[in-house]
């Protein structure tokens, strides 16, 4: 079901957890969908120089927040903004086509995140390409 | 602590015995002849399907006539459901069953309610059980079938058959009960309990798999499902699966020959599993009735954690099981079954259902015992729920 | 002459292959887990069923999208027909078949006649095939599907499919053939032949029973037949036949993977038992196409007798066969093939099917060959028809 | 399928064959259904002395009519019209339903030769109690 890519970032997932003091943190999905993703930031020069997520959600979600917070860290904003759901999934080697949505609350979580830290610093947030949160569906 | 391979899954479908394997060996390559040639290798088949559908009959305390063998459990609940709905549809076009019913009765009853029937889908109570109340009431002239399944596969209650299938008869209704959970599991009596139809499939009581049966009772008015050769007399078309059946009879009359001790032995490792679950892992539900449930069946929800990702763990550590949640089923929503009992999503989704049976020794349940509650305890740590 | 056991109707059933029966024997009591499951141990089960449907599909020139495994050939054609019947209502309800058909598609034309849908049944000429003339005529605005067998089980003619196929593809209207008895004895290339819906069994072709497949060709609009549970990418609900499905894929990988061969040698066997029959046993009448048949297939009609008895006196001799009489049937009538290539009841009454299959050596042809002209000659000296 | 007393008599038929010059000869069946009943009957003293059989048909007919050519095989008249096809079939240790009507068969062609006899010789022949011989039916 699952590639070994995806598998490994499940079973040892990267940079769990919580930032205290964070510069950004977004937030998405439901728990009535059953899966939510908090992403927090610290952001630096305009660059993420530490991210941590915790997530409740399947193992594709999971693999997903690892993965996504793995790519972005380091990276400016501008970067980290336009990561999409499609390259987080392609970086785990691909996944279930009913799985795709879990990646897109990656993507989510890391705008959310962005905005928050450009709303807190009096900045015009950027616009989302996914104009709901909750328009992501199993099929 | 040393990894082990640890079956809990027993609902899902179950392994064939060797017992069984070995009944059905010799119809494969050696009396493989077909059951309805008339030559003295073919009636040899046709005597070890006969013998086989008498094993059934005595299981269920039916008539051998009874009997009709089929592809598996769904098919035997579509053929007593289509059957029942068209051949009395000049008597009414309402059918009673409820909300937690397999997918194969109410994918079934819902597609009948394309063709024009009415379902009525019944409630349950937080523990799985139907009031016996709503079903009167539910009932009207037009009703022709209720259906209502013996024993549930996901959260393990048991319906009070025999007051339903009394129920049903008073008021001359068709009665038929998918008991591919109960079989081997609950004593069953289709005579005492007024059952009318009854489906069962035998990979669940360590049968082979692609082959089931109904139960229609004597006088029963039911159109075909699969048309064609004469096959049970003349009810269900296709040459006769002769291993398969078999190995059914052989598996019911094993499953049924000693109930009690079986479930004393099953019902024990899985009450000292639950106990320790609950004891171990904190915020944690059971679901399904505490006590009128299958004596294999766990079904726990764990608070703030997923039950997929639950699954993975556990997987990774050679256990097997089985859950609720949305994000395994491929669909938007968790289980109809942990809705219907009035679960919060999130609390379905973090559901867990293990099935002890007779692939399970204690050295399981010490295993999993060990094994779960740090697994579950590593994904709440991980969670955005979880206040730790 | 020493008795010997004689198994002479494979077209009836076959013997499961051992090495058939080897690959399925992991799969009922070690690696038995279900393929709807998420763990490992279940994965396996699910990655062996998509060997199997990859082996199917490969050798009927299909994708493995286009495989949905069933309960049997009946299960197969039930599904196509009413599935494509109930699904299509709305463009048309004029089904097209044949007089020849096995009742799998018989019947349930038949019952779909009593659902509102209009049924032509093709003629078919003396050697049993149809005239393509006659299918051009039959179609209307309103047909839907044509269902036509591609060899048929008792006479073993052959129908001209891939000209069906054409016609049938270029009307738009749906193509389903039953080719339960061509499976394995023809090459069959679903693309090429214009097919868009093919029904078999693997106990046809040195499977196990209770398994075949359906293939649908990508984008055919049809209506389950057997509702429940996700399987079969959704199409056909009920746990999957593991072993048996591993069966029915490598009962086809090898049963058509060297047709020509195979049938050279049965059909030599064949043809030497068919012209010792012709030579020997007077007033005998061949029954079916001369050329254009099942390579094992024999359907003699032997005038004066009638063939339960002489399947009766062929059984004491330990030889396995078939007829087409009433008396055998349980019916009035003989059999529907009989009447439809135009025999009178009493030769119809008389005939006797011979499928030579695997089991057969060239002993069994001299075997019969000495035995079957004793019997019949027995019975016409009791026969009040014969005059000696 | 058949009990051991039907495979007897099918396998080793009793007085099959013709008589020259029966007194009697009954006929019934037709070969559309398959089934054709041949008796042939020696009377002497209102005594049948001699009885044989051909038989087009199944096993159960062919059986039925060598066990009936023995039951009346040294029979008065009287007593030989008095076999019913459940006695036939008795004596068979019993029939399968769906055979019962070529025992049938027997109880018609033996009241057909012995009717027979009796028109050849001037007397009035005795009424069968089924009409019309194609009333069987296999069901
Ligand atoms: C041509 C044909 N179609 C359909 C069937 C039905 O297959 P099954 O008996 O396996 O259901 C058979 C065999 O019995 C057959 O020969
Ligand atoms: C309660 C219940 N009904 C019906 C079925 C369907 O049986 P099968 O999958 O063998 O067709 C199952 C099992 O899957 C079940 O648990
Ligand atoms: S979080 Fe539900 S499917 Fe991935
Ligand atoms: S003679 Fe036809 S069934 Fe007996």
């Amino acid at each position: 079901m699952y590639s070994d890519k995806v598998m490994d970032h499940f079973m040892n997932p990267r940079n769990v957890g919580e930032i205290e003091n964070p510069d950004g943190v977004g937030e998405v999905g439901n728990a009535k969908c059953g899966d939510i993703m908090k992403i927090y930031i610290k952001v630096e020069n305009n660059r993420i120089v530490d991210v941590k997520f915790k997530t409740f959600g399947c193992g594709s979600a999971i693999a997903s927040s690892s993965m996504a917070t793995e790519l972005i860290k380091g990276k400016t904003l501008e970067e980290a903004w336009e990561l999409t759901n499609v390259a987080v999934a392609e970086a785990l080697d691909g996944l279930p086509p009913a799985k795709m949505h879990c990646s897109v609350l990656a993507e989510q979580a890391i705008h959310k995140a962005i905005n928050d830290y450009r709303i807190k610093n009096g900045l015009e947030p950027w616009e989302d390409r996914f104009t709901d949160d909750d328009d992501h569906h199993h099929e | 602590m040393e990894k082990r391979f640890v079956y809990m899954d027993h609902a899902a479908t179950t392994y064939t015995k060797p017992e069984v394997l070995e009944a059905m060996m010799p119809y494969f390559t050696e009396q493989f002849g077909n059951a309805s040639s008339i030559y003295t290798f073919g009636r040899r088949s046709k005597a070890a399907i006969e013998e086989a559908r008498e094993k059934v009959a005595k299981a269920l305390n039916a008539l051998p006539d009874e009997i009709y063998f089929t592809g598996g459990g769904s098919e035997a609940d579509n053929w007593a459901i289509k059957g029942v709905a068209f051949a009395n549809r000049d008597k009414g076009n309402h059918i009673i069953t409820t909300k937690i019913e397999h997918h194969a009765v109410l994918h079934t009853c819902e597609y009948l309610e394309k063709q024009g029937f009415e379902v009525t889908y019944l409630d349950v109570d937080e523990y799985g059980m139907i009031n016996l109340e709503d079903l009167k009431k539910a009932i009207t002239d037009k009703t022709i079938l209720i259906t209502i399944m013996f024993a549930n596969n996901e959260i393990g209650t048991i319906q009070p058959i025999a007051e339903i299938g009394k129920i049903a008869r008073e008021r001359g209704i068709y009665f038929h009960t998918d008991a591919v959970q109960a079989v081997g599991n609950v004593n069953i009596d289709v005579k005492e309990m007024n059952i009318d139809l009854l489906s069962l499939a035998a990979h669940k009581f360590y049968g082979p798999k692609g082959v089931g049966a109904l139960y229609i009772r004597k006088g029963v008015k039911i159109d075909n499902l699969i048309h064609g050769g004469g096959q049970e007399r003349k009810r269900r078309a296709g040459t006769e699966n002769l291993p398969g059946i078999v190995g059914l009879g052989k598996a019911i009359e094993l499953a049924t020959s000693n109930i009690e001790e079986h479930n004393r032995k099953i019902k024990s490792m899985r009450d000292r599993l639950l106990n320790g679950i609950m004891e171990k892992i904190p915020y944690t539900k059971l679901n399904g009735h505490p006590e009128k449930r299958l004596p294999g069946n766990i079904n726990v929800s764990f608070q703030f954690i997923e039950g997929e990702s639950l699954l993975l763990l556990l997987d990774h550590y050679g256990i097997c099981a089985s859950t609720g949640s949305a994000c395994s089923s491929g669909s938007l929503d968790p289980s109809h079954v942990l809705m219907a009992i009035g679960l919060p999503h999130e609390i379905a989704h973090g559901s867990l259902r293990l099935s002890l049976g007779d692939l399970n020794k204690e050295e399981d349940v010490d295993y999993v015992l060990e094994v779960l509650p740090q697994i579950v305890q590593r994904l709440r740590d991980m969670s955005p729920l979880y206040e730790s």
